[in-house]
Formats: structure tokens, C-alpha cells, sequence
């Protein structure tokens, strides 16, 4: 039994709909030719060469802009943001060009590009090389965007990412790109498109829902299976994609337990458990027999030594604790 | 180099004098019309600056695309588009070429390849870039133009796109329509240069400056650019220079100018050098200048009168057009 | 008895900060020999000159970061975003510099600029002339967010956010520049600093409790007082500062209505709403009776024609039905 | 011209390569630590630039600001940092530079007007513009240096960073260090010009290629652009050509290189060709440079040695100096 990384899953989503689509073609800062600075697009270059894989100057205004401008022409672009953090360099090509012009245009044209945004903390790169921004643009209406947890999903929502008709953000963690696939689905890594909008319970519990997504899923679990020891039973939601969010998925699952923690890497302050929480709180108040509890980075930059930014990202005591805060 | 571009015919001719009479005419139009409250948003003049519009649109074949500028009506109008759609776009109409949700800022006409007016400053520079980069994978010889302004050559966005349309020998027409002013900053304070054209050399790019007052001058130029662009020869900086008789908006006084500057642009209005010229090479004689300026009156009387009894977007439509689809409704909510 | 108008007031603000301190100065587009696009810096340029008023090129990242630049040595700028919207153009040098610079420095250096970010919707500006995009900036720790909604307080917290040791992202809504001082304040127009998160109840009430900010402020006032001659009771509580945030001053409205409404003008997906709601939801969790309802623009771009606009835009309407589903 | 500059004593020349051993030696040792799991971040060696960081450094005044890239140890020491502090600061340790918080990217030394590294290609840039802007108004004749690399010389805020200081007549020194590579991208592959001084041009500003292996050259022309921005004439964009002995970062494995590049540029290692022209010239002898080497080395066996000692910050740490203060505490959560 083969088991896949999450960035050997991207890299085969891609190779995958290039293989289907000549449009299909992508650009970046050193991605082609010397593979990546993750290794995620390896072996990419060398096998469709560079008029489908365009290694470009250090410009993140003119990488965004030109796939959004290609898209317009026919294109499937997919952009690599090396490090997300680089995308407020690029935000008017995203959001104020690429995410509206469907709408600009009362729906004449639209811009089918993919942003693979590299994100979140992975020990030491400090304040400017850590951020999870994806708050950002799920307020940006125009884009979607996806978010997933595991290899698999990582594997699906890229194929879906690629063929979908309008932009989508997809943060990719870089603290995931070693995880192996979970075994259950280990099986055959043949992946079909997962629909976006379409969440997952990852563990069934009855006391209280976890919503979480990308690297936090994992603490969340490690946080389930530590309160299971106690006798107190939780289950885990991962959206998958937070634009479109799986309300209906997460309503179903406060119906059972009535008791909601929402758990991300991102600040806390303005950060997407707080849509999450709000959705609940107005969609599904009827269900909540507890304060919802939220749990995020500390509302700090992303600091160097690594005993802060153990601090400041949240962990799986962090969210045990806001699992016992919900059920006190 | 210039025999790369045939001479105009006697008709061509005509068609250029016709299309910048007709940006000059559909503006001023325009600007009554909004006077009389049927423009709800702001509007940019083209005025002055015909020549660029119309001798650039001259040297496209049909397949080539055009990003735009804030200013773009010009720009729309000289690649041939319906100046009907346009003014219910301005009106906010459902006929309009953005359905009204668009406006001034955001005209399109995609089956002309007008891929867009843009309001962000310096905004459509990567958009061009990157279209031309899809135009050059596709390998048809396809060209892309990315029409902006003097101010907009201090953006970030025209470094980065320019280079990176160098690097890859982009099919890219970048014309910088140099009018002196950005917004109300004249050109020498806001660069220390005169030639903008001058900048194409930090890309290792052709640069060239011409009259953007002379629509044959554009013409030619924008002709040798594109030849250079569908020979897999790489992008051109095509620096054009003019002057925007009026305000930046409708509305601006112009306080800013100096004294005697309009004037001096008054006489070299590019639709009366061209016109004189017409008239002097016996091409047109005053009835028939005469007379096409009353073809393109009425044109435009009729495009304004139809635009004018188009629907207004019943607000259901401020919903749509944001994905291609609603994910399942809700979910988009 | 003189009223003044929120533009009079921002620039009174500016006026007297710059008077108190030569190190205060501006930049931005045609903000100085032309008097800004909206008339805000208007004689700025002449009673203080270039040294104080510098009219920029069309240059938003030089802009912002030149700000951050001469604040790390001593100057206290104030940079105008003519657009809030072309704020794209400047997120790295906001949020990746001036933002973080504090915290990267372990506190050794700082970055006290002043951003002001012209917002909203104003009239068939369409989609990338009438965004409002503070909740970006709650997110982006290390700013501060101050959204004034009158006059008095425009200028009070103008001149706080000056002499505020850290960045402040200013919010001026630009279909607020025309509106004079509500009358109470009318007397006299010496203003004091206002402290940043202290909000204010704008009117008192009992049944229900409309949290609102900016432009949006008026709807809900309108909205309080239709719902009145129903007898229902709302009280308006204005947050004034986003970052820092009044929670105890909503928390003490919480207590005596049991019920909340939130409403801005920002899309509802993502927006500060959503961060209002969800503290509602874990702090005040046992003050609330119903669900939370929030209001907020529909999740699209701005659209250009008026009626669309309209639509889009959240009004009176939105919020009466918003109070009657929190009373449902 | 250079009668601007005084000739360098024996004393500052010797000072010049301790300098640029310090730097080589730190960087080395960094490594080093590195690998023992001293370092947790990334580091991005400098070594083979020593000429730039030191000759820039010799050209200014105490009163001048510097502002850094990702690459900054070099513009550190070359500016007299505390190498213990700085790889305490590496360690992450409390009595680093940033006291942990900011690392080797964002690394410090505000007492000597260090006003930081920076991780984002490109973004002390503007940053530097506006210390500029602020010292033209304090009018004391300080000077602002921006150092930045070849590849960031495509983003977008060298551009309009460039512009608007040549517009005002700011007082900053712009340093390109041109290595040859942006990250694997040799120079060729991401712009289409040779010299990168060339597009100072653009900005109607001095644009000056220097050797950058030669401290003494880079010294006098770094002098040249610095008595020019303090007598008002404005701002400058000095190219120092250079190279870069090690990988990007510590780790790469620079397969990216052609063969034989390495090798020509250490026939020209400025340290090499310094200290061989200070033993020509009688300044030291080998005995000389040996017990140089042999105090750089001490030193910073001593600085490691302390830094590795300093207390790791306290977890209570990590919400501090986010703000200056927290607004009364609960409001900031
Ligand atoms: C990014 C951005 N900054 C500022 C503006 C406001 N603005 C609109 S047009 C304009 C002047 C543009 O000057 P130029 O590029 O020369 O074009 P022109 O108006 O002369 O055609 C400005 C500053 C904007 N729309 N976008
Ligand atoms: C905005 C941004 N884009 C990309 C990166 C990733 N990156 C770090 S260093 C580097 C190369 C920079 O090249 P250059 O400016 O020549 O400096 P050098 O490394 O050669 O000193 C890149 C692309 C970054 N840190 N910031
Ligand atoms: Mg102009
Ligand atoms: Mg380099």
C-alpha cells in the first residue's frame, strides 16, 4: 500500500488535468526548472517544458495579473504564491481585477485561474514567511476558495479547482506537504474531483462539534482522541472548502451535539472561525445549548523563536481546552 | 520599416476621421447627457487624444485583444464598438455591454477582443501582459495592446509586466497615452523624464515616442510594433504623445493647467490636422466633412435615444454573475 | 450654532495635529496644490506647504511604505488611499512592514503612520471605487482600525489615531464626507482626542441591540426609529474604534437587550460582523435570548447601476427585518 | 569626483578587511551552528559580497539609516553590529538584536540606524524611500541606504520607489547588489539587461556599475552618491556586481550553476584581492592578516559562545510589543 504526500497529491492533480488540458499551464517564481521551493510542481518542467510551466521574474503583481489575464483568453492558469504572505503584493490582480471581472462584466467573461497559496507556520520562518490569509479573501466575493486538510481532498479539490469556471484561492499548508495521505484512503490514489462546498465529518462524536481545516484538523483529532480518554465525545468537521462553506454539514452536525468549537491557524481576530461561529450563532442558534468557543493564533504577528510561536499557534491543548470551556 | 504597413486607402482614410469624429462626438454626448442626470457615475473625456485610439486600432487584425484604461471610451470606439451599448452601459442598462453592472469603469466588448476598461490605475497592464502571454502559447500571432496613461508608467504593475513581457518576447502592444497629466499632476511632477518611451530600455525593450496627435503617425508606429509582435519579436513601449482638452472627470475646472497650455494644443486638435489633411489631398472636400459629421451625429442621436428607452436591471440581477454558479444557492450566501 | 462636516472635521483634525507637531506631515495623490479628490486636505497644501503636504505619483505601495519609512525615524505621516479600494496596491507594505514592525523588532522600533482609507459606496462608483475593507485590516495584526461615523468623532479620533504610537488604518466613509455633526455636539467644535475602544450607545433601548459602524450607523438610527413607533425598542451601539474593540460596552447592552444585530456595509461574508457575532457568541453567550441576525452588503461586487447598487448595499429596510427576525 | 572621498588611512584599510573576514568568518560559523541545531530558521549567506556591505558602510556617517533584505548579515556587520547579538539573535535567544521575535530576516541594530532585514523581496525598498524623505525634511544631511538584489529589482516597488525619490531629491542611496541570481534564477532568465544601474535612467536619476569585489571601488563610488544626496542633488542607484560563493540559502545545493562560474568568481573573492593588495602594498604582512584572522575568530567563538548561553524568551513573550500597549488588555484579544 502506496501512501501519497500532500505535495505529491497536488503535484499529481496537476500533472493529471495538464495531461487533460493543453490550457491547463502554470506560473511562478522558480517552480519549473529547479522544482520548486517545496518540490511541489518537481518534475513538471521536464516533462510538459516551458511553454506549460513559465518560471517568471520576482513580480507577484505581474504573476497574478498575467494568469488572471490569460484566463480571460482562454487560459487555466495556476499561480504559485511561493509564500502566501507575498500575495499582499498581489492583491488588486486577485481581488479588485480576477475575482470581479465576472461581475464587471454581467457575466460576458470571467477569469478560471487557480492561486496556490503556500501557507501558515512551519517552525522558525517568522513573521513574513507564516501566515494563514485565507479571511482575506472569503471576503472577497468573486474568488472561492479551498482549504484542504489531507492528500486525498488535496488531490480532488485541485482537479476541481482547475476546472472551475471562476477564481479560486487554494491554500495549500505547508506544514502538510510530508503528511501521507490517511491510510483509509490509502487504497488507490485515484482521485476523482471532490465538489466543492461539500464537508466531512473526519471523526463522529455526540457532545461537541470541532470545525476545523487545513494543518489545525490534525490537532483537532489529536484533541477528540485525548477527550475521548475522558469519556467525552467529539465530533470533527472539516469544510473543506470555506467559500462555498458546507452549512447544511456543519448545522447537521450541531444538531447532535449542540456545542460548537471552531479551530484555524489564522489570528483569532477577524479570522474565518469568526463567519463560522456567526453562521451558527444566527443559522443554528437553536441547536447551541453553549457558548461557541473559538480557537486561533493569539492576534500577534507570527514571531521567530519557536517557543513563541508555539505560543502563538494554536495546538491541540488549545482546543481541549475550548472543547471542556464549551461543555462547562 | 514603414513598408511593413500599406499606405490607407482613399476609404481608410475616411473610416479614421470618421471613427475619431465619432469619440469626439459620442464624449461630448456624453458629457450632456450626464448633465441631464442620465449618467449615474463619473465619466473620463477621451477628447483630445482620438488619434491614438483610432490609429492603433488601425494597425489590429480582427483576432488581436485590447485591455483599457479609466479613459477607455476612446479606446472602445476606435476598435469599432457600438457606441448604442455603450451609452445604455453608462445609462446602467440592462442593454448595456456590461448589463449595467459595469459602467464607465469596466466597459467590455468582449467580440471585438475589448477585454476591458479598467479603474484601477496601471491595473490592465498585467492583464494585457498575460493575455498576450496565452496568445503566445496559442501561437496564431495574435496580439495583445495594454492602452494606459503617463501616470500610470509610475505604477508598479508597468515594471513588473513590462519586464516580464520582455523576458518572454510577449506579443505586447503597451501604449502609453503620454496626455502630461495624471489626474491633476502634470507630468513633470510626477517623472523626472520626458520621454516615457525611454523607459522600454530597463527592459531591453523597443521604445519609441510619436505624435499622438497624428493618426497616421500612430498608425504606423502601433503597425511596425504589432509586425514585431506577430514575428515572435517581442513586446514595444509606444509612447504616444497628446494632451486631454478637458478635465480629467466631467466636472474638472482644470485649475491646474497653465496658461495658454489648452490653447496651444487647441491647434494641433488632432481632428483638425487630420481633417485639413483630408481636405488638403482633396480626399474629402468641406460638404463631405460636413456631411460625415452629421452621418456620425445622427448615428449617435439614435444610439442615445436607443440606450435611453432600455431597461433599467431589475434588482434580482445584483445577485447573479458572481460565480458561475451558486455552488447549491445557500451556500454562496 | 455652526455645524461642521465630517470632511471639515478630518481635516480640523489635521490641521491642528499638524500645528501642535512639525513632525506631522502628509502624503498622498493630488492631496496637496489641488486640495484632494474630495476636498478633505483642502488648504492644507498652502497654510503648511511641501514640506508638509506631498503630492505623490500614482505609486500606492511607494506611498504606504514611504509613510511606514519616515515614521521608523521620527516623522508621523499621514497617507491618504484616495480609494480605499487601491489599498491592494498596498498590503505588503501595511500589513508585512508597517503592521509588523513592532513585533519583528521585539519592540525596539515602530511604525505610527496614519492611513486614510476613503470607504464605501458613494453613488455608482461601481465595484473597485466602493469597497469596504476594514475587516481586512482587524485581521491583520499590529494595525489598529478606527471607522468614525460623525463628525466629533471623526475628528476626536483623528487626532488620537495621530498621536497613536502604532499604525492606524483610518476609515472615512465617503457618503459620510457631506454630514454635519449631529446637533448635540454642535456647540462648540474643540474636540478632545477620543480614546480608541470606547464605544458609544447612540441611542438607548431595550428589546434589541444594533451594533454598527460608519455610513451604516444612519440605517440603524432609521431603522431604531421606524421600529419604535412599533414599540420595539433598540438601542444603537457604535463601536467607533474596530481594533481596539468595545467589548464590555456591548456586553453591557447585551445584558439589558438579549438580543443582537450587527450591520455594516461590507459583505457579509467575512466581514466585521462576523467578528462581532462570534464574540457575542462566546462572551455573551448567556445574555442572548435569539439568534444573532447580521446585516451586511450581499456577498458580490458593488455594482455600477444604482439599483443594483441599492440592492447590493444593506439600508433601513435590512435592518427593521433583521430586528423583527431577532424578535421572531 | 573622487577628491570627494579622502584617501583611507592604514588604519581604515586594515579595518576595511577586518571587516569583510568578520562578515566570512560569522557567516561561516552561522553555518556551522546551523547544522548543530543552533539556528532554527533559515539563513542566507552572504559570503563573496563582503566588498559591498563593507565599502557602502565606509562611505557613511553615523547618522545614517540602512535598510536591509533577507540577506543582511553582511549590511550588519558591515555596519559594526554586535556579532554576539546577532547570533543570539539567530538562536532565537532574549538578548538577540530582536530578542527572538524577528530572527535572521528581520534581524536589527537601531542604535547604529539599522533599521532592519526584511523577508519580502523588494519591501525595504519604499521603506527607505520614506526614511529619506523624512531625513530631506529634518535637513541634517543624513542619508538613507537601501540595499536590495538583482531580482528584486523586478518588483514593482523599486520602481515607484526609484521615481518618487528622484522626483523629491531624497537623500538615499539605492545598493543593487547584482549576484547573478534571484533565488535559482540566473539574471538572464529574469531580465534583459546587463546593467542594472541602467535603469536609473528611467527615473532621470545617477545610475553608477561598480565592481563590487573591490571594497575600495565600491567605497568611493558609495562615497560619491552619498556627498551628492547630502548637498540636495538627490538620490542614486549604485550597481555593485558581485556574486555569491554559497547557495541561496544554507543548504542549496546551486545546481542551478553553470559550470566553472563558482570557480572564476573566486579567482576575483574580494577578500582574496583585498588582502593580496594590502600585502603589496606594505599595509600588512602575513603575519598580519594571520593574527586579523586569528582575532575575528576569537571574537566570534566568544559571540557564539555568549549567545548560545542567553536565556530562550518566555512564552509570555510572544503577545508583548504588538501594540504599544493593549489598549486596557481584553480590548485587543
Ligand atoms: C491605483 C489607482 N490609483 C489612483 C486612482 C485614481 N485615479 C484615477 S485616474 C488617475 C490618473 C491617471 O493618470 P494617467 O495614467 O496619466 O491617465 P489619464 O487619466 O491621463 O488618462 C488617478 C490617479 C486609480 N483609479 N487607481
Ligand atoms: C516578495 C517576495 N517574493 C519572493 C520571495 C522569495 N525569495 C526570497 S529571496 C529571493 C531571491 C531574491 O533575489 P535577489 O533580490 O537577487 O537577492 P539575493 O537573494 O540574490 O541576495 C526570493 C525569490 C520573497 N521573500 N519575497
Ligand atoms: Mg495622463
Ligand atoms: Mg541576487
Amino acid at each position: 500500500m502506496t501512501r501519497y504526500s500532500y505535495a505529491t497529491a497536488i503535484r499529481e492533480a496537476l500533472r493529471e488535468e495538464m495531461e487533460l488540458d493543453p490550457e491547463v499551464f502554470l506560473l511562478g517564481e522558480d517552480i519549473g526548472k529547479t522544482n520548486g521551493s517545496f518540490g511541489v510542481t518537481q518534475g513538471l518542467y521536464a516533462q510538459f517544458g516551458p511553454e506549460r510551466v513559465w518560471d517568471t521574474p520576482i513580480s507577484e503583481a505581474a504573476i497574478a495579473g498575467a494568469a488572471v489575464g490569460a484566463a480571460l483568453v482562454g487560459g487555466r492558469p495556476v499561480a504559485e504564491i511561493m509564500f502566501g504572505d507575498f500575495a499582499t503584493l498581489a492583491m488588486d490582480q486577485i481581488v479588485n481585477q480576477g475575482a470581479k471581472i465576472r461581475y464587471m462584466t454581467g457575466g460576458a467573461m470571467s477569469a478560471p485561474v487557480v492561486v496556490r497559496m503556500v501557507t501558515g507556520a512551519k517552525g522558525a520562518t517568522a513573521a513574513q514567511h507564516s501566515q494563514s490569509l485565507e479571511s482575506w479573501f472569503v471576503h472577497a466575493p468573486g474568488v472561492k476558495v479551498y482549504a484542504p486538510s489531507n492528500a486525498r481532498d488535496a488531490k480532488g479539490l485541485m482537479k476541481t479547482a482547475i476546472r472551475d469556471p471562476d477564481p479560486v484561492m487554494f491554500f495549500e499548508h505547508k506544514g502538510l506537504y510530508e503528511t501521507k495521505v490517511a491510510a483509509e484512503f490509502a487504497d488507490s490514489f485515484d482521485v476523482e474531483p471532490i465538489p466543492a462546498g461539500v464537508g466531512r465529518v473526519l471523526r463522529e462524536g455526540t457532545d461537541v462539534t470541532i470545525v476545523s481545516y487545513l494543518k489545525t484538523v490534525y490537532f483537532a483529532l489529536e484533541a477528540a482522541e485525548q477527550l475521548a480518554a475522558e469519556g467525552i465525545s467529539c465530533e470533527v468537521f472539516d469544510p473543506r472548502t470555506l467559500v462555498p462553506f458546507d452549512r447544511a454539514g456543519m448545522g447537521r452536525s450541531l444538531a447532535r451535539t449542540g456545542r460548537l468549537v471552531v479551530a484555524h491557524e489564522a489570528p483569532l481576530r477577524g479570522g474565518f472561525g469568526a463567519e463560522i461561529a456567526a453562521i451558527a450563532a444566527q443559522d443554528f442558534f437553536g441547536s447551541l445549548v453553549a457558548p461557541i468557543q473559538r480557537v486561533g493564533a493569539k492576534n500577534t504577528p507570527i514571531p521567530y523563536a519557536p517557543e513563541l510561536e508555539n505560543d502563538v499557534v494554536p495546538g491541540t491543548a488549545d482546543i481541549v481546552a475550548a472543547v471542556r470551556a464549551a461543555l462547562a | 520599416m514603414t513598408d511593413l504597413i500599406e499606405a490607407p486607402t482613399t476609404g481608410e482614410l475616411v473610416e479614421l476621421l470618421r471613427r475619431m469624429v465619432l469619440i469626439r462626438m459620442f464624449e461630448e454626448k456624453a458629457a450632456r447627457l450626464r448633465s441631464k442626470g442620465l449618467v449615474p457615475g463619473f465619466l473620463h473625456p477621451y477628447i483630445g487624444q482620438e488619434a491614438v485610439a483610432v490609429g492603433v486600432a488601425a494597425a489590429l487584425g480582427p483576432d488581436d485583444v485590447l485591455m483599457s484604461t479609466h479613459r477607455g471610451h476612446g479606446h472602445l470606439l476606435g476598435r469599432g464598438a457600438d457606441p448604442a451599448r455603450m451609452y445604455a452601459e453608462l445609462f446602467a442598462r440592462s442593454e448595456g455591454y456590461n448589463h449595467g453592472k459595469g459602467g464607465s469603469l469596466h466597459m467590455i466588448a468582449p467580440e471585438l477582443g475589448f477585454l476591458g476598461a479598467n479603474g484601477i490605475v496601471g491595473g490592465g497592464i498585467p492583464l494585457a501582459t498575460g493575455a498576450g502571454l496565452q496568445l503566445k502559447r496559442r501561437g496564431l500571432g495574435q496580439v495583445s495592446v495594454s492602452y494606459f496613461g503617463d501616470g500610470a508608467a509610475n505604477e508598479g504593475t508597468f515594471h513588473e509586466s513590462l519586464n516580464l513581457a520582455s523576458l518572454f518576447d510577449l506579443p505586447v502592444l503597451y501604449v502609453v497615452e503620454n496626455n502630461l497629466y495624471g489626474e491633476f499632476t502634470r507630468i513633470n511632477e510626477h517623472m523626472r523624464i520626458a520621454d516615457i518611451a525611454d523607459r522600454a530600455a530597463s527592459y531591453g525593450m523597443a521604445g519609441v515616442s510619436v505624435d499622438g496627435n497624428d493618426v497616421l503617425a500612430v498608425r504606423e508606429a502601433a503597425a511596425v510594433a504589432v509586425a514585431r509582435a506577430r514575428a515572435g519579436e517581442g513586446p514595444t513601449l509606444l509612447e504616444a504623445k497628446t494632451y486631454r482638452h478637458r478635465g480629467h472627470y466631467e466636472g474638472d475646472m482644470c485649475t491646474y493647467r497653465p496658461a495658454g497650455e489648452l490653447e496651444q494644443w487647441l491647434e494641433v486638435d488632432p481632428i483638425d490636422l487630420f481633417t485639413a489633411a483630408l481636405l488638403g489631398d482633396g480626399v474629402l472636400d468641406e460638404d463631405g466633412v460636413a456631411a460625415l459629421r452629421a452621418e456620425v451625429d445622427a448615428q449617435l442621436d439614435k444610439a442615445a435615444e436607443w440606450a435611453a428607452e432600455q431597461p433599467h436591471p431589475d434588482p434580482s440581477e445584483a445577485t447573479t454573475d458572481v460565480y458561475v454558479d451558486t455552488c447549491g444557492g445557500e451556500a454562496l450566501r
